[in-house]
């Protein structure tokens, strides 16, 4: 097999050295009965051309990937991923080395962490930001394991209905075997699509831990954050906020301006095909109070014996690996490489390319629902919108459908997470979205509106 | 240096001094991105500059934030040449023999990272109507049916996002399978072996953990169970092999203890390669299994990750699963998240696509014969070496090994040469040094793993240097000690990185 | 060497230092893949094994060799590995500064690389009919528009292989052009700058190399040349700018003292690079000009290739150029080899498409504005290095430079401190060296084409080596003599390998 | 524009210290006329996603890359790329780095091209091989310039007429230029599909510079290249063999045993894709006595100043940046990516690989002819042949075009090329043929015989 390079005279020879007489010998003392049932019922194995002509076949399958113009967001997005980002991440240096344990020989993934997390602290306005998570929810879901470590003694996890259902999900799921812990939500305005401000000075008591507000949240729907985040901290609690469309941050005030404690998010439009969802990039961002806290690997800079800038994984302390069961979170593996790819894309695209991407959606985005409007479909809400914004239609379904058919992937209905927007489908549009595609949307939503 | 000239097998530095004389920054190395940053340049034109300045008008000012000051401006040949550049500071599998104990640093084919980026799968959206993503589904559930029959379980989830994601999902099955029988357990026991995320995990999932003693020959007792479990016990981990590279003999035994109590055991198949072919866990008695993709099933490592971490549940917890699952309708594969039993959901999505998939590929490459093959010459190789170490490297244990095996070394007492000094000194060979001081029950140990894709001629260099680096320590210490030697960096005080936390870099104030 | 610590922004590259420690036996480098081999194993399978012994007997023995002996038997992650590591000792144009004079090191935009590869271009058999290779013939239709355009001539060919063969193509379409005309001219005048292989061609073309000698100020006079043409001139081959850098002030002067005498003018399009959105070849008169797609249009150089060199012609040209040509009918584009005056063909095919489709996409990036653009940059960068070294490299001539800059300098005769010995020194500063003794006309001639692609701070980094060279050669001599120290290998002894030729691994006698 | 890092300071400070205003002063020695004429009118530049979009378009026209029994051959043929052979292929360091001209900075290419001559030494037989020519043509092409030089006193050029129409076509126009020589063509026999050895006879005089034979040839018919090669050794005259499909030197005699003076032929069925015809891979190997008279690069062994094993260009005073018009060729770039790409396929198959897959094809052509002979439609020729023959059918043009429409390339009509072949399609088959493709090849013909 062309993988293993054993001959049948290294084998022969291999034993030799060993004493043994034959492979099977290596594992008589494993139980007999478990040997005599360990055969794979599988296919033999196959030639490279066959394992390639199989996967292509089944990529072939996903009609959905190609020939639709598609709006699909609510959560990931499509954006354009230049070839360098993928010429460094296929670098075999990078793609097949382990966690950077040995700091000598890996100042390359040790110093591209260091410039992720100095990008990602830029971005979000925050002084400390580790070397990745899996992605946006768990990373979500581990802010508010690290706000429970903050703020020991408080009981009340406020997540505003308007925070992806996935996000709401993966953090119940985290807390759902944590005792003492309550999990309220927050109710959004109908009106504006934003989180009741009303509500959160409601559970603004001393029970209150946290709040998790989407930034944007997840209807497209920028949030109050400023607002958010002082009402939070009136009751001593602290606000997280949670971004699932990462280019945001490069035209809105970043959560750090604003006050929030624990910034956390999805990096996949940095730089990352969508994948069917996986693997995204989940990233984290901090106050320096709350460092000893925070979850993951981190990457500091320190120098050689011979005085030279030098970076390697640091304040381990905090994690599985020494802590144990008293470890701040129990990730191990976590997403460098997709690290690696959005700190390429944020180089790239840069100071100036970031801002005009993100202004671009924007107005991508407006136009897309302005031209919608005048064809009668109307936004479910009117608060300020990035790039993905909420319409109403009669029947989401149908009106999928029938935009399906006219070879549009018009969006995703809400109804599903909230039965209260029965009639409400979330469209997102990029700078993946031609003006001819904005307008085939229209024409098909138009038809069945 | 002199002795480093006559080790056999080294290549020798022909000009040190004068290469760090060279050096006109010594304190830089590749300087940082932010370093190379020039006001006014762009990488990258994604989006048309032609009307693209009217976002923030849109929004209006409140909204939005000041520039982005110091984030880079560089050309796409710069950024380029600087992340290249920072490429050839690592090592790496494809480059270097990488024996990391507990991580199966196998070849990572690089066919199956060409057909995860095939456009049918990289530019799949995953909230694509199931009937446009079929192929997608079909992958998943194949994938889903092959883990089931290669360790013997009945249920797989490839939710999970890493070994550690997968050992909370676990976990979390346990704790909602007893809770559904109206238990409320509150105790795991783990192996003082066991890897450090297997108590954090179960931290995590609400447990109070119980370690189990493994005994003086390195393995677990049924006994030490027995003795440990109670109606309180909602499960015990165990790594098998454990970490000492030991297939744990009285593992049916401990299954049994287990269930004889209500308690269910998770096997953590971090070390699956190992097992491949030679005995499922299933049949072992297992009732959750996590993988990793990124060990057994060869999806690269990345530096870190992105990894896998599916699970593997015996038929009665399989209703406990995350969501959503895969299921089989007339009219095709689709997904299902009204499962009210489900421990719900760990992540977004359907779990890390990307590297399902190459996995996928890596067991349709081998099939069930060369899955086989794999694991039983994972076995010879690691058995292989510490044979041939064994006259200055004893193994920790006298138990035989499976696929990795842990040494020890008196150099310590010797020569005052510690396990870092040697892996340090390892680098200068060209070597990646294997796993160190783990499992903690062996002072200083050194954890072996050379995975079936290693060559013997391969081995033997290794062997040859870590004699070398032996016979070094005793005679010349002080260059063991001083390790590394001849790489772009001297030793990195990783003492002064926790000291001081520098974690971002910052404008240099004018 | 203490005061090379002082020199400014220059950096080593790492990756020598760490390959360096990859290798297992110092006199040997890198084993050969030969040497690496073990008998039994495959690093492939691409035909079946099931049934695959039967090919010779279907053939019968006396038309099938003996097994092939001594050809490599390696693991596909061994011969990964083999490569990979070879390719760390490589300089190349992504990873350093690489101011080869004449060869244009643009960055070669990785997107291309990406565009080549697509299943549509690259899974496209040649033979294919035309109406189902539409996109192929469009690209190539269009591109000859492109450079027609950019070089303001009437026809272009995109058959020839590389710029020699370019060069060979258009004298070939000269010699074609006067005996259709009755006349067979016999000589064919080729400055003293030239590049080797303008006379090598020629001789190929069947013709006489008249040489015509450059003036002191580096440029070639319209005088000169009316002593030289005859009515035997076939063509004058000019380059312009010339190996010194130089705009041909004069250029149109020489072409209409050709054409006085029938005679044609065709231009050397190599340094095509500095002409962009300046001059167009076309406006000089040339009738004839080859460019090198893997100069100014940014094909990535390989190692030494491929490249393509298609040539521009003038309308009474178009029918000698090479078949097929491309042509439109009704039902879309086609090509032709009808084409009774052509020279024929020079090669195998239509061109070598795959470069073709990189300088497309990279033409379609630039545009026309970025096209002048680039030109005019490359032209800035030259003129800055220029400036920046006349204090100790001063320029070959006072003319004023465009895309790269001929420099010379004393050290000969100060220190006895050749170009070359400089040359192997700049390597120790992780820079590429120029390229050196070219043109011949200018003793130990340093040849810089930096190219637009490069930054300001890069080319400060470039000045910052070479000043502390030049000062460390009146200093320390010998350091730079026997430079380099820093690398891989030390100097290279390259008149031992002519003096012994061994130009193939021979298996060790046993 | 994100390939040129130039900033407006950047070029005002450059300038500055040039002492100029403007970078338009730098080109004012440039005739205003010239430069008043410019200016390119093509489009403006383009962002990466148009270009991108753009060339995708332009590939999915082709619609003969895919989704077609494919049985093209006739010199350029289909073989299985595996992944690893890009792998190497788009390492930077091997595709952005120029000639190996600074040896201490090129190992890595010129150990492997020193590789890939011992390679070519290995599959032909012979003691010296180049480091790489443009293509198969023009390798034979310089082959018989080369024969040339080696026997000066000689006129006559013997072209076997079943060798590849290119081929011949390209060393015709080579020589079209040089004074004193003359082209004859060997006919071939009508019945095998080889060269006539009693022609060979005939040109066989004191004349005879060289014959150039196809192996296999044109036809794909297995030449008797050793008889050829005696008759005209006794001529005092050079045989040169031509080999298109490489892979057959896997399983053939090599040209060398067989008593070729010199074996050149074309690489792109070891590794490279079929790119529309280009870039292909020349190779040329000879006898060491002929060394000196050798076209193109060679690359040798030597040691560094310490010893080590070395490589470096070598013998470069054949070449044109010395000998200029004395120079044994005018190639100065060549094709040394192409041949990285043999060298890492040649590794990949290795001793075994190799010769099963020429096994296999052998094997998968052979049940071809039988099944299309089963179906009536018999082999033009009744010589041996590699994986590639010629069929008879009343209507080439006619066969072809049903056989496409139902999805099949059935290959090439000699007619073109050959008049007195008016009925022969050239049919290849490979590994990338499965028996189904071949079972619908002989439908479509059957059909139209
Ligand atoms: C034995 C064992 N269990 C669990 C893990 C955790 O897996 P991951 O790193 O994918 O979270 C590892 C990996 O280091 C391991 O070695
Ligand atoms: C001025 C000049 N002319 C011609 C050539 C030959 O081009 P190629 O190497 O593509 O054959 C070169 C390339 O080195 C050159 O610099």
């Amino acid at each position: 097999m062309r993988f293993m390079p054993h001959t049948d005279s290294d084998i022969a020879s291999m034993l030799e050295v060993i004493g043994a007489h034959d492979i099977e010998d290596l594992i008589a003392h494993v139980p007999a009965a478990l040997r005599a049932t360990a055969a794979i019922a599988l296919a033999p194995g196959r030639i490279e051309a066959e394992v390639a002509a199989e996967l292509s076949t089944l990529a072939a399958q996903n009609r959905g990937a190609a020939g639709f113009a598609n709006f699909l967001g609510a959560g990931y997005y499509r954006h354009f991923v230049p070839a360098a980002v993928r010429a460094v991440t296929a670098r075999a240096e990078f793609a097949t080395s382990y966690t950077p344990y040995q700091a000598e020989a890996s100042q390359g993934t040790t110093q591209a962490i260091f410039e992720f997390q100095t990008l990602v602290c830029q971005l979000t306005a925050m002084e400390v930001t580790n070397a990745s998570m899996y992605d946006g929810a768990s990373a979500a879901a581990e802010a508010v394991l690290m706000a429970r470590r903050i703020l020991p003694g408080r009981r009340v996890v406020a997540l505003s209905r308007a925070l992806w259902p996935d996000y709401r999900a993966t953090i119940r799921t985290y807390l759902s075997a944590l005792a003492g812990l309550e999990i309220v939500e927050l109710p959004f305005d109908p009106a504006t699509g934003a989180t009741r401000l009303s509500a959160i000075e409601q559970a603004a008591t001393a029970d209150l831990l946290c709040t998790v507000t989407g930034y944007p949240n997840g209807f497209g729907v920028i949030e109050p954050l400023g607002a958010i985040a002082a009402t939070t901290h009136r009751a001593g609690a602290l606000a997280i906020s949670a971004t699932a469309e990462g280019i945001a941050l490069g035209l809105l005030k970043p959560p750090g301006d604003l006050g929030a404690d624990i910034a956390v998010g999805e990096g996949q439009s940095f730089g990352l095909p969508l994948q069917f969802g996986g693997p995204g990039l989940g990233f984290m961002s901090a106050r320096l109070a709350h460092l000893r806290q925070m979850p993951g690997r981190l990457v500091g800079q320190t120098s050689d014996h011979d005085g030279r800038r030098a970076f390697c994984l640091t304040l381990a302390t905090r994690e599985q690996h020494i802590r144990r069961e008293r470890a701040t979170s129990n990730i191990c593996t976590n997403h460098s490489l997709c690290a690696l790819a959005a700190t390429v894309y944020l180089s790239l695209l840069g100071r100036l390319g970031l801002r005009e991407l993100a202004e671009r959606n924007v107005e991508l985005a407006h136009q897309a629902a302005s031209i919608l409007a005048a064809r009668g479909i109307h936004r479910q809400f009117d608060g300020s919108f990035f790039n993905e914004f909420a319409v109403s239609v009669s029947n989401p379904a149908a009106a999928l459908e029938a935009a399906e058919r006219q070879g549009v992937l018009a969006g995703v209905a809400l109804r599903p997470d909230y039965p209260e927007l029965a009639h409400a489908i979330l469209i997102s549009v990029t700078e993946m979205n031609s003006s001819g595609e904005i307008g085939r949307l229209a024409d098909a939503l138009a038809e069945v509106r | 240096m002199s002795s480093v000239e006559k080790a056999p097998r080294i290549e020798v530095d022909p000009a040190p001094a004068i290469e760090k004389d060279v050096d006109e920054s010594p304190q830089m190395g590749v300087p940082l991105i932010f370093e190379l940053s020039s006001s006014g340049r762009r990488g990258a034109d994604v989006a048309r500059v032609a009307g693209a300045k009217r976002g923030a008008e849109i929004l209006g000012a409140e909204l939005c934030r000041e520039d982005l000051a110091g984030f880079p401006e560089l050309s796409e040949p710069q950024v380029l040449r600087h992340f290249l550049r920072l490429s050839q500071l690592n090592f790496a599998q494809a480059l270097q023999f990488y024996p990391l104990g507990s991580c199966t640093m196998k070849y990572n084919p690089v066919v199956n990272d060409e057909l995860a980026s095939l456009p049918g799968f990289a530019a799949l959206h995953p909230l694509t109507p199931a009937h446009l993503a079929q192929g997608a589904l079909a992958v998943m559930a194949d994938m889903e049916a092959a883990l089931a029959e290669i360790t013997g379980m009945d249920a797989v989830s490839l939710h999970p996002a890493a070994g550690a994601q997968g050992e909370l999902a676990g976990l979390l099955v346990a704790r909602a399978y007893h809770l559904k029988r109206g238990e409320r357990r509150h105790k795991v026991i783990i192996p003082d072996t066991a890897h450090g995320t297997n108590p954090a995990s179960s931290a995590l999932a609400g447990f109070e953990v119980a370690v189990a003693r493994s005994n003086k020959r390195g393995f677990m007792e049924a006994a030490e169970v027995r003795r440990l479990v109670t109606d309180d016990t909602a499960a015990m981990m165990v790594t098998n092999p454990n970490t000492l590279g030991i297939f744990e003999p009285e593992i049916r035994a401990i299954a049994h203890a287990l269930h004889a109590r209500g308690a269910l055991l998770y096997l953590d198949g971090a070390n699956m390669n190992a097992l491949l072919g030679v005995a499922k866990p299933g049949h072992m008695g297992a009732d959750i299994v996590q993988l990793n993709l990124h060990k057994t099933f060869s999806t690269p490592h990345g530096g870190g990750g992105p990894g896998a971490g599916p699970i593997g549940v015996k038929r009665p917890l399989e209703p406990f699963l995350p969501m959503p699952r895969i299921v089989k309708h007339a009219d095709g594969w689709a997904f299902d998240d009204q499962r009210p039993d489900s421990i719900g959901r760990l992540r977004s999505f359907h779990g890390n696509f990307g590297m399902i998939v190459r996995a996928f590929a890596y067991i349709l490459a081998l099939g069930g014969d060369g899955l086989a093959r794999a694991g039983r010459l994972a076995i010879l190789n690691a058995n292989y070496v510490r044979k041939r170490m064994e006259s200055r490297f004893p193994a920790a244990s006298a138990e035989p090994s499976m696929h990795e095996c842990v040494l020890s070394h008196d150099l310590e007492r010797r020569a005052d040469v510690s396990t870092l000094d040697i892996a340090k000194r390892l680098l200068d060979f060209g070597i990646h040094p294997p796993t160190i001081y783990f499992p903690l029950v062996v002072p200083g140990a050194l954890m072996i793993e050379p995975t079936e894709t290693e060559s013997r001629e391969i081995l033997d260099s290794f062997v040859a240097a870590m004699e070398r680096i032996y016979d070094e320590a005793l005679s010349d210490p002080a260059m063991v000690k001083s390790a590394p030697h001849t790489l772009a960096l001297s030793r990195v005080d990783e003492v002064e990185a926790a000291r001081h936390p520098i974690l971002r870099w910052t404008p240099k104030p004018p």
